[in-house]
């Protein structure tokens, strides 16, 4: 069981720290705002997604869980607005130079 | 241990980056972003410092309330970024740069002398803290020294967070005394954002109480809790749900008084009972305690949100 | 276990860092803000796996707090009318 | 060389970062941040003794620890006060210098 749960977190852990590579990669190479937005938010979703999801195996408490599981739930409320207001922002014309 | 090693490195080296751009950056904002990020891996250098409470503040308050601060002043004056004198100050001279160099490498040196050569354990005080801490009814240490062994230091700091408040109020114009701070809203506001404020602050507003509560035995307080209370509220009034209150409201002078207030007052009855000002008596010390932070937090939450909010620049 | 997720940890903190090159190039300071926001959930992924690996306390609450206030920079920059002009 | 020396170099670094940023930079805005690059590194060397004074089953020493958070506290509430009243000369004045202007610039 405890093997089970180790091979999960690492397969997990792992492909989410993928995401935050191709968030970054995406961030520094597509050529507009709105493009880097559409790499922002892959990072955002997937990847704290994945490592938090392979941290679960790892906490021992049921509330420790769910703790892990808010601060992916907020960060995402957070991170869809936030794209949403930069969106409009770049559409508007703001985020051109 | 050789990868917490590496980690360290990566992450003073990232702070020390973001301090030589925040110096060299040709414009504000993008120091200020920089300030930003700057704050967020302070709070992770906090943290492998073992101090969870201090990296909670940094988090809340370093990085979070300070960088709105900044944020919104440095898009206000960015039209007079662009100013030469008289509009604006002209960079010293070189030879003054120079000087200015060599005193701050000196500074950096006699720090990093110190650091580097007294290595052994440095006196302190955390037996002490610990002894009387189940007298409190409290496991962590931070928050017994915050509000009872050096409560006087906790207090001041309100009068001073006071003192900040009316000192930015002050500087309204005369026709706006009284008035609601902040500059008009010019910006739409939007559904996504409107969403956002009224989903978040019933969470933040748990959490912040969770912080408080848990602040007693694991890291978290009244500054943390406060912090996070003063976020949601702004949010709230960025998102146009709601104005700013007018500063003349009763219930805003209430709110930022009440904290410091019934912690002088907790101090006083200190002389009547057992040792003197500030002393909390041993049977009730802990629901006394957590009244006195209760009441804190609120005010610490009223005044960072005006701080951040600004003197009145509308009527009342 | 432990040395793993430090690893992951490091590893999702340099990559975020290394996204902070858009903070220095802009060209728009949108740019930046989105720089900002990458380096705050990577902030907050590598906080929790630190957080779980060496067992620290408070760390998962420390990422909660980064979470509530994750979008607070951006929401700022955009409601006081940043995104309006000054790229450079 | 332990995390503790490690971030005490740091600290001193951000001390005379700020410093040197402080002195040199003309905009008051860049000044204020400059300051709060040195308060910070100052609160990083307390970081740094408190860590060093792990006691008592503490990871630090909490009276450091304290004053830090004090110190972020008021720290904070100087870079309000101090960025309102630039704010203010700046709409007042539409400069962002307190310094006369010298006669040969006046128009």
């Amino acid at each position: 069981m405890m093997l089970v749960g180790n091979i999960a977190t690492v397969v997990l852990v792992s492909l989410g720290a993928v995401f935050f590579l191709a968030g970054t990669v995406g961030l520094l190479r597509f050529p507009d705002s709105m493009t880097r937005l559409h790499a922002l938010t892959k990072a955002d979703n997937l990847g704290l997604g994945l490592v938090v999801l392979g941290l679960l195996p790892q906490v021992d408490s049921v509330p420790g869980a769910l703790k892990l599981v808010a601060v992916w739930v907020l960060t995402q409320l957070a991170g869809a607005t936030v794209t949403q207001l930069v969106a409009r922002a770049v559409w508007r014309g703001g985020g051109r130079s | 241990m050789s990868l917490a090693v590496l980690a360290d490195a990566a992450l003073v080296l990232l702070v020390l980056g973001l301090a030589l751009w925040i110096n060299a950056a040709s414009r504000a904002f993008p120091a200020v972003v920089g300030y930003v990020a700057f704050g967020l891996l302070l709070a992770l250098a906090w943290l492998r410092l073992s101090a969870g409470d201090v990296a909670m503040t940094e988090a809340a308050v370093g990085s979070g309330v300070t960088g709105a601060v900044l944020i919104a002043a440095s898009v206000r004056l960015r039209a007079a970024e662009t100013e030469a004198p008289p509009l604006a100050a002209a960079p010293p001279a070189l030879p003054l740069r120079l000087l200015a160099l060599l005193l701050s490498g000196l500074v950096t040196a006699a720090l990093a002398g110190l650091v580097l050569w007294t290595t052994g354990p440095a006196p302190s005080l955390a037996d002490q803290a610990v002894q009387h801490l189940p007298g409190l009814g409290m496991g962590n240490a931070v928050t017994g020294v915050l509000i009872a062994y050096r409560a006087l230091d906790t207090l001041l700091e309100k009068v001073v967070l006071l003192l900040a408040l009316m000192g930015i109020w002050s500087l309204a114009k005369d026709r706006y005394w009284g008035g609601i701070p902040g500059p008009s809203r010019i910006q739409p506001t939007n559904g996504a954002l409107i969403l956002l404020a009224r989903l978040l602050p019933p969470i933040g507003i748990v959490v912040a109480v969770y912080i408080l509560w848990v602040g007693a035995a694991e890291p978290g307080g009244a500054f943390q809790g406060g912090a996070i209370l003063a976020a949601m509220w702004l949010l709230v009034m960025l998102a146009g749900l709601r104005d700013a209150p007018a500063i003349s409201r009763p219930w805003v002078r209430l709110c930022v008084t009440v904290g410091p207030a019934a912690f002088i007052a907790v101090g006083l009855t200190g002389f009547a009972l057992p040792n003197g000002f500030l002393s909390y008596p041993d049977s009730i010390a802990k629901p006394l305690i957590i009244a006195v932070e209760s009441v804190l937090t609120l005010s610490i939450a009223v005044i960072l949100g005006l701080l951040v909010a600004g003197p009145p620049e509308q009527e009342p | 276990m432990t040395e793993f997720l430090l690893g992951a940890s490091a590893f999702i903190l340099l990559m975020v860092a290394v996204g902070l090159l858009r903070v220095l190039r802009g060209p728009a300071d949108i740019d930046r803000v989105m720089a900002a926001q990458l380096l705050g959930t990577g902030g907050i992924a590598a906080l929790l796996l630190l957080g779980v690996a060496t067992a620290l306390p408070g760390a998962v609450d420390v990422a909660l707090t980064l979470a509530l206030l994750a979008a607070f920079a951006a929401v700022m920059f955009v409601q006081s009318g940043g995104p309006g002009g000054g790229s450079s | 060389m332990t995390p503790a020396t490690l971030y005490g170099l740091c600290s001193a670094v951000l001390v005379g970062a700020g410093l040197y940023g402080a002195l040199v930079n003309p905009q008051p805005l860049r000044k204020i941040l400059a300051l709060n690059l040195l308060g910070s590194g100052t609160f990083l060397l307390f970081g740094v003794i408190a860590r060093r004074g792990a006691a008592a089953g503490l990871g630090g020493d909490p009276v450091p620890q304290a004053m830090v958070i004090t110190g972020i506290v008021v720290a904070f509430s100087a870079t309000a006060l101090a960025v309102a009243l630039l704010l203010r000369v700046y709409q007042e004045t539409g400069r962002t210098t307190l310094e006369q202007p010298a006669p040969k610039d006046v128009v």
